[in-house]
């Protein structure tokens, strides 16, 4: 009940935020913030009921009732949908991610938007609701309703807020996630059917389809369509090309989202499902999913040095990290997992900022082209000094949250196949060539800006570095002592990896 | 239908018979017929005036009107047809089916009487309002 | 006639006497204000008296209508949808300054068709439902007599929607003349006793589906769609696409179920072509529009073909109830989202006198001007496109479901590839919807009104519903069923 | 009149050819007037098959059919020359090519 | 009786029809010139009936004249198709029990569909002769007829009911306990308007309408075509005639005389009857008359079909 209370209040904060449009242009932008407060406020609350230990134990998978939180409300009794709401220390801690972000969002569009504030926020919370709702869901149907339904406040965000080419963007990201989110579709429809064929009766919870005994080849088919759709989320390398012009034109709050968070719901998807509904079938996958991780870490790398957009490159950067992602889930250790998990929170935070920062240039600057940037740290050295932090967060240097990520990532992966290791640490070195290039034709050098927009060039406020410092915490947190995170996401790797009875390597020595 | 059947012969040739006498007719005031022609003997009468304009003139829309009325009553009629041959065997049921048809029949009667479109020629329509030259 | 009969027909006989007093009352009282009001009750009466008329059901009355609670169910919907559409004429004619009495006639004389469809088991029935249906309809396309497009769409539609009654007249004369049967279910057991290899039962059926293909715009035969939709009067457009469509394909599922038609394998192997190329053909000439109203009747193309699916998942008799309960929740949400997205075009055109069309331009900035049917548009349009809390999209699932039941994975790949073509399209319309103009730029339509807006709350709340808490229909279709 | 008894084979094979010739009509010709006649003779075509039918088993269905179909046509006629008047008015032809104004 | 027996017969009444109408022409003439007080026809002949003969020969010989203008083909067979139709209605008609030429069981519906073949007589007569008055006349009459065919057709379901049977024979065999003129005045009535209108008599010949349209749908006819018009025209009198006695009067029925003699004597006087309704009422106007037949006759029609059901059903019990 709790879990639906926490939509709940972000479904709703969004309705009276868009209708408190109408008596004052700032009154949205502060409801959204109470929203967000409140949810935050509702999970700790929930949580707070929890015994301690409870978040240690090592759920078993098939059972609901070993997870921190389990609700489940009957929906459409006729093909055993129900609204099936549950939480483990995974879910917590995107959910978690999620909310944090949704204040960081809230906090970088204050001054954006002119036009329609009110919409904006309700789409902003409409979409937070949405991806809460993705993390949060059991059933397979409720979960692909909510993976559906936050891409429209996203599309509207994009669409309607955009920057010069929206259309396009906002179309292409729309019509990639959603064809893709058809064929999972195909997949759950299908995989509820065989449960039909199997049990006699429809069900469309987790737990039914857990262990449902599949034809190696259709699980192999099944388990495709639940991959794609995670994967254009992502995105890994051949279906990405919607997230550079998607995070391009997106307003700053929805770039940060988008960078944020939604491709954590790629991410999470396959953790939680993909792998463990089919696991026979993601470990023969497993070789081709790595090499299509390692492709984009590579790619992403490269193409984001290409970039003369700021926004353009920290998106491509997002490609190449999150091909990390999905190096250490199909990587199937627990490290790599753990790295993985540790990738996706420090990512998630490491972006967003980036993204802030890429906003709050272009509010300033009206341009995102770099070439017509340099030497900014003169007329702003406090925004200087984050870009820098957060660079070399991107980097991976040591002490922040996005080292210790790829770092386990590339242990665990080492054990399974040092190619791909060897690939993917090319991967960082890249990622230090473009950040710091990136930072050095900002920040550094020759101005190539005009007078006229130098003499009025405002450094960052108290807000926005309160927001920043916010950001630099966590991540160094997530660097100097991960272990609480480690530790509440543990059990559910443990338990997956209870799933498994194959390993990637034996799928990979078979080749 | 199955007592006996009547001949059709009779009727064929009471047919062919009256082909002839028609055919007659016409070839013997062709053959008889005197052959005269003078000026104005290829001109379309018109009382003595000339013809003036195209003779495929504008029918006026109550002949539409007409037709179209005929050709739905009298298809109304062709049920009645049916129902009237087999009157006693139908009884009252039938009776009050009929009347049914015929009370529908009526009220579209009723609405086109009101309607004006029964009215030959008369632009006063009590129903439709002045559509300019309708 | 008992009297179980005449009540088991309880809303034909309403439609029925209310056609007449409205006819009496146009002759004697010409107020069109009245007209409507009157034609708004009968059509509410009409929808209620499915009510007690469901006690009697399931009930065959006479050999020709069988009055089950499926036909009573969608007589209801067909009602409601005539109900809708006589709100939206109301609008919409009275900004053109006509004074239809009349049009409130043909529209329930039309639906009065839709119903009888609902309840035909017979070829009699067939007949006279369908030809109610589409003589009606040819007048109302062609009702604003002021411009030309409708009479143009009317004369189209006529031609070839008669064509078509014609085409499938033949074929069920040669059906008649293997079997000697017209009643749909006998002609099943007629059927079972004749080699399937008949040439004449062959062509008979080729006929029939090329009849059938006609009035439900498949792909060999959907040329007139577009025009006929685009000329014709914006709720009068929503009134064929839905109702028309929905009554026609009912017809075709059960002259299919009951004449045991599934049986044949070449028929259905037709149908999945047919369908496939619906699916495709219609959403691909639906990209290349910028007029609204023909870009949703390619659309309603598609999604004829989405339906057509449910026939060929009909083949299996283990898929058939699933099936025979998708293609009713389909058609269900398809009228509630077809006459949502075409009555809020006829809001935007009730404005321009002599035009029938609305252009993407036209709904440009709605969102900001009319948020309310800019709302129900989005709404209707995600349904259509089938997102999840919108009515398409548990009709989609439905369709996904039955299409799975049966494997038919050739047909599930056109459907994806169509759906996703489909979002393309109708995401421009909301991407339009949602332009910011600059201020001096007004938008052409401010319908409005009371009744307007209730409606649209209606319509939208009715989609939604349909795509939030489906269970109720659910439950109520598979207990009929 | 059992001496005039029509095999049912010579019927449907007349109708199915009435019934081409109308389709062909509809097809070919551009006057609506034609198009609609060419529509009659589709629809008495049907009608004619179906009495063929009915004689064949004996049964009068077949001639209900025809009554039926032949109200169709004539409401179906009824309607079409309410349009061609309008037609006739507007464009001031009957040729269906110049009532193209639809396109795309 | 046998076939052939029927055949001749079918050419006794031919010549008979022809030469009654022929006859007809000089006996109307005649007995309007009583009607108003003067002589009519009397030169030729005892009573002048070889007028007849001479009004034959003189048709003969004129100009056998088809106009340039026309279509000549339709133009041609337009006033055959009357003389066709009108002769083809007599097929059905039974002069006795045994005398007619066919028995069918739907001896009625012939009889109306031959009547109704007319109307092509007129209509393509006067759309051939693209002539501005002979369209508008032919527009009317066509119009006209096809109105009153409407309830022409209506006002025999009063007989049919009663008899049960669409075959003439049946009917009058129906009628031997009472003429259907006493339950059927209704249907009489409106069958005897219908049946003037239907032969564009006066006081219904408004399509020939001599007074505005020169001579309606047949102002370009002449000689012999002429003739054929005219014949048809009176030999759909005739028809009517018989019609109105099968139907109504019992046909052959009645005492004491042979069935033929009956009948011939009961049509006699209906043709009388025709003649001198000619003289006694006026002609009204067009519209006036359309009025008539679509806001009066056919709700009649109508209303005489209940009442005679309901009446007929009730004492039925």
């Amino acid at each position: 009940m709790s879990l639906a209370l926490l939509l709940g209040i972000l479904l709703a904060g969004g309705l009276v935020a868009w209708l408190s449009e109408r008596w004052h242009k700032d009154l949205p932008r502060w409801l959204s913030l109470v929203t967000i407060g409140l949810a935050l406020l509702q999970l700790v609350s929930s949580l707070n009921v929890l015994a301690p230990d409870s978040f240690t134990l090592v759920p078993d998978g098939r059972d609901a009732s070993s997870w921190l939180i389990h609700y489940q409300l009957a929906w459409i009794p006729r093909f055993g949908i129900s609204f099936e709401l549950a939480m483990d220390g995974l879910s917590l801690l995107l959910v978690l991610l999620t909310l944090l972000l949704g204040l960081v969002a809230v906090a970088s569009s204050w001054t954006e938007i002119d036009f329609k504030p009110g919409f904006f926020q309700a789409n902003l919370l409409w979409t937070l609701a949405g991806v809460c709702g993705v993390f949060l869901a059991l059933d397979l149907l409720l979960f692909f309703l909510f993976w559906e339904v936050m891409l429209i406040p996203m599309y509207l965000l994009i669409a309607i807020w955009g920057h010069e080419n929206k259309a396009y963007a906002a179309m292409k990201f729309f019509i990639f996630t959603q064809v893709s989110g058809l064929l999972m579709l195909l997949s759950i429809i299908t995989l509820a059917w065989q449960g039909y064929v199997h049990n006699g009766y429809y069900s469309f919870s987790y737990f039914d389809l857990l262990a449902l005994p599949l034809d190696s080849t259709l699980a192999y088919c099944l388990m495709l369509g639940f991959f794609i759709a995670f994967v254009v989320k992502l995105p890994a390398f051949p279906v990405h090309t919607w997230l550079p012009d998607a995070h391009t034109q997106a307003p700053t709050a929805g770039s940060v989202l988008l960078a944020g968070i939604l491709l954590k719901t790629g991410a999470y998807g396959l953790m939680r499902f993909s792998i463990p509904l089919f696991p026979e079938a993601s470990m023969q996958f497993a070789h081709i999913a790595m090499s299509l991780g390692a492709a984009g870490v590579i790619y992403g790398a490269v193409l984001a040095f290409a970039q003369s957009d700021f926004k353009r490159l920290v998106a491509y950067s997002s490609v190449s990290h999150m091909g990390f992602v999905l190096l250490g889930l199909y990587a199937w250790n627990s490290l790599a997992m753990q790295g993985a998990v540790m990738q996706m929170l420090a990512h998630g935070v490491s972006t967003a900022a980036l993204f802030m920062m890429a906003g709050a240039l272009q509010q300033r600057l009206h341009t995102r082209n770099m070439f017509k940037m340099g030497g900014l740290w003169y007329y702003m050295p406090r925004m200087g000094a984050c870009a820098l932090f957060f660079a070399v967060a991107s980097l991976g240097l040591p002490g922040l949250g996005n080292f210790v990520a790829e770092f386990l990532i590339l242990v665990g992966l080492f054990a399974v196949s040092p190619v791909m290791t060897a690939i993917a640490t090319l991967g960082l070195i890249t990622a230090a060539v473009y950040s710091l290039w990136m930072m050095q034709q900002t920040f550094q050098g020759k101005t190539q800006l005009a007078t006229k927009t130098t003499a009025s060039l405002q450094d960052f406020g108290g807000r926005e570095m309160f927001t920043m410092a916010a950001m630099m915490l966590a991540l160094l947190w997530l660097g100097l002592y991960p272990q609480p995170v480690l530790d509440l996401a543990q059990p559910v790797i443990d338990s997956l990896q209870a799933l498994v009875t194959i390993s990637p390597q034996i799928a990979e020595a078979s080749l | 239908m199955n007592e006996a059947t009547p001949s059709l012969w009779p009727l064929l040739v009471y047919f062919f018979a009256v082909l002839l006498l028609v055919a007659t007719m016409l070839g013997l005031s062709f053959i008889l017929g005197q052959r005269r022609g003078n000026k104005a003997t290829n001109m379309p009468f018109e009382s003595g005036v000339l013809s003036v304009g195209s003779p495929q003139i504008h029918m006026s829309a109550e002949f539409y009107l007409i037709a179209i009325f005929f050709v739905i009553f009298d298809l109304e009629t062709v049920f009645i047809f049916a129902w009237a041959v087999a009157f006693f065997e139908l009884s009252w049921a039938g009776f009050i089916a009929i009347s049914v048809f015929i009370f529908v029949l009526a009220v579209a009667l009723i609405y086109e009487l009101r309607s004006g479109a029964l009215d030959w020629g008369l632009k006063t329509r009590t129903g439709l309002r002045q559509k300019g030259q309708r | 006639m008992s009297t179980a009969d005449l009540l088991a027909l309880l809303p034909l006989l309403v439609l029925s006497v209310g056609a007449l007093l409205l006819m009496l009352q146009i002759a004697f009282i010409r107020n069109v204000q009245f007209s409507s009001a009157l034609t708004l009750l009968i059509f509410a009466l009409a929808a209620l008296s499915c009510g007690p008329a469901t006690d009697y059901a399931p009930r065959l009355v006479t050999p020709l209508l069988i009055a089950d609670k499926l036909a009573l169910l969608f007589t209801a919907l067909f009602c409601l949808a005539g109900f809708v559409t006589t709100v939206l004429s109301m609008d919409y004619m009275q900004r053109r300054g006509d004074q239809p009495e009349e049009y409130y006639l043909l529209l329930i004389l039309s639906s009065l068709g839709a119903c009888v469809l609902a309840y035909a088991e017979h070829l009699g029935s067939l007949i006279l439902g369908m030809e109610l249906l589409s003589v009606a309809l040819y007048a109302l396309i062609a009702y604003p007599d002021k411009s030309i497009l409708p009479l143009e769409a009317a004369s189209k539609y006529l031609v070839l929607s008669g064509a078509a009654s014609a085409t499938l007249l033949f074929g069920f004369a040669l059906l008649y003349a293997i079997t000697g049967s017209l009643g749909f279910s006998d002609l099943g057991t007629q059927l079972a006793t004749q080699p399937s290899g008949n040439i004449m039962l062959l062509v008979a059926m080729a006929l029939i589906l090329a009849g059938l293909g006609f009035k439900l715009s498949l792909v060999p035969f959907h040329m007139w769609t577009p025009d006929v939709y685009q000329g014709a009067p914006s709720p009068v457009t929503g009134f064929l696409a839905s109702v028309a469509k929905a009554a026609i394909f009912l017809l075709f599922l059960r002259l299919f179920i009951d004449a045991k038609l599934y049986r044949y394998n070449m028929l259905l192997n037709c149908l999945a072509l047919v369908a496939i190329l619906s699916m495709l053909v219609g959403n691909v000439l639906a990209l290349q529009q910028d007029n609204i109203k023909r870009m949703l009747s390619y659309s309603s193309i598609a999604h004829m073909g989405y339906l057509l699916i449910i026939l060929v998942v009909c083949g299996s008799s283990n898929n058939r109830a699933l099936a025979i309960e998708a293609a009713s929740y389909y058609l269900i949400a398809y009228t509630a989202t077809t006459l949502a997205a075409f009555g809020l075009l006829s809001l935007i055109s009730a404005q321009q006198q002599q035009r029938e069309n609305v252009l993407l331009d036209d709904v440009s900035g709605l969102f900001w001007q009319q948020p309310l049917l800019a709302g129900l548009m989005l709404i209707a349009l995600l349904s259509l496109a089938g997102i999840p809390l919108t009515a398409g999209f548990v009709a989609k699932f439905y369709i996904f479901s039955a299409a799975i039941s049966g494997y038919h994975w050739g047909l599930i790949a056109a459907l994806i590839l169509g759906s996703a073509i489909g979002i393309y399209y109708y995401l421009r319309v909301i991407f339009y919807m949602s332009k910011r103009n600059s201020p001096s730029y007004t938008l052409a339509s401010t319908a409005s009104g009371w009744h307007i807006s209730s409606l649209s709350t209606a319509l939208m709340i009715i989609i939604l519903l349909l795509g939030t808490a489906p269970q109720p229909l659910m439950a109520y279709l598979r207990s009929i069923l | 009149m059992n001496g005039l008894q029509i095999p049912l084979e010579h019927v449907l094979i007349i109708a199915s050819f009435m019934f081409s010739f109308g389709l062909l009509g509809l097809m070919l010709r551009r006057n609506i007037i034609f198009m609609l006649m060419s529509l009659e003779v589709m629809l008495n075509a049907a009608a004619l098959a179906f009495v063929a039918a009915g004689a064949k088993w004996a049964q009068a269905d077949g001639q209900i059919i025809f009554l039926l179909i032949l109200s169709v046509a004539a409401a179906e006629v009824a309607v079409g020359l309410g349009l061609v008047l309008q037609i006739q008015r507007r464009f001031k032809t009957l040729d269906m090519d110049t009532a193209k104004r639809m396109r795309g | 009786m046998s076939d052939l027996n029927t055949i001749i017969f079918g050419l006794v009444l031919i010549g008979g029809a022809v030469g009654g109408a022929a006859v007809l022409t000089w006996f109307e003439r005649r007995l309007l010139g009583i009607w108003q007080d003067r002589l009519g026809p009397n030169r030729l002949g005892p009573f002048g009936i070889l007028q007849v003969l001479a009004d034959m020969l003189k048709l003969l010989s004129k100009d056998d004249w088809v106009p340039p203008f026309a279509d000549k083909v339709v133009f041609v067979f337009a006033p055959t198709a009357i003389v066709v139709a009108m002769l083809l209605g007599f097929a059905v008609v039974p002069f006795s029990p045994d005398l007619m030429i066919i028995d069918i069981n739907i001896g009625l519906l012939f009889f109306l569909g031959m009547t109704s073949l007319a109307v092509y007589s007129v209509l393509l007569g006067g759309l051939a002769s693209n002539n501005k008055y002979a369209l508008l006349g032919g527009l009317r009459s066509a119009a006209q007829m096809v109105s009153y065919e409407v309830f022409m057709g209506l006002s025999l379901m009063g007989v049919v009911m009663l008899s049960g049977s669409f075959s003439l024979r049946d009917i009058v065999e129906a009628q031997s306990d009472m003429w259907f003129f006493i339950p059927q005045f209704l249907g009489l009535y409106v069958f005897l308007i219908a049946g003037i209108a239907e032969s564009h008599r006066l006081p219904f010949d408004l399509p020939e309408a001599e007074h505005e349209l020169t001579a309606g749908f047949h102002t370009e006819y002449g000689g012999m075509k002429f003739a054929m018009f005219m014949l048809g025209e009176y030999l759909g009198l005739m028809l009517i005639s018989c019609m109105i006695v099968t139907l109504f009067f019992g046909g052959w029925l009645g005492p004491w005389l042979p069935p033929v003699v009956w009948f011939f004597l009961k049509v006699f006087i209906v043709i009388c009857f025709f003649i001198l309704l000619r003289c006694a009422i006026p002609r009204p106007r067009y519209d006036q008359l359309m009025s008539l037949g679509w806001k009066y006759m056919l709700p009649l029609a109508l209303l005489n079909l209940l009442v005679t059901g309901a009446i007929a059903l009730s004492m039925e019990g």
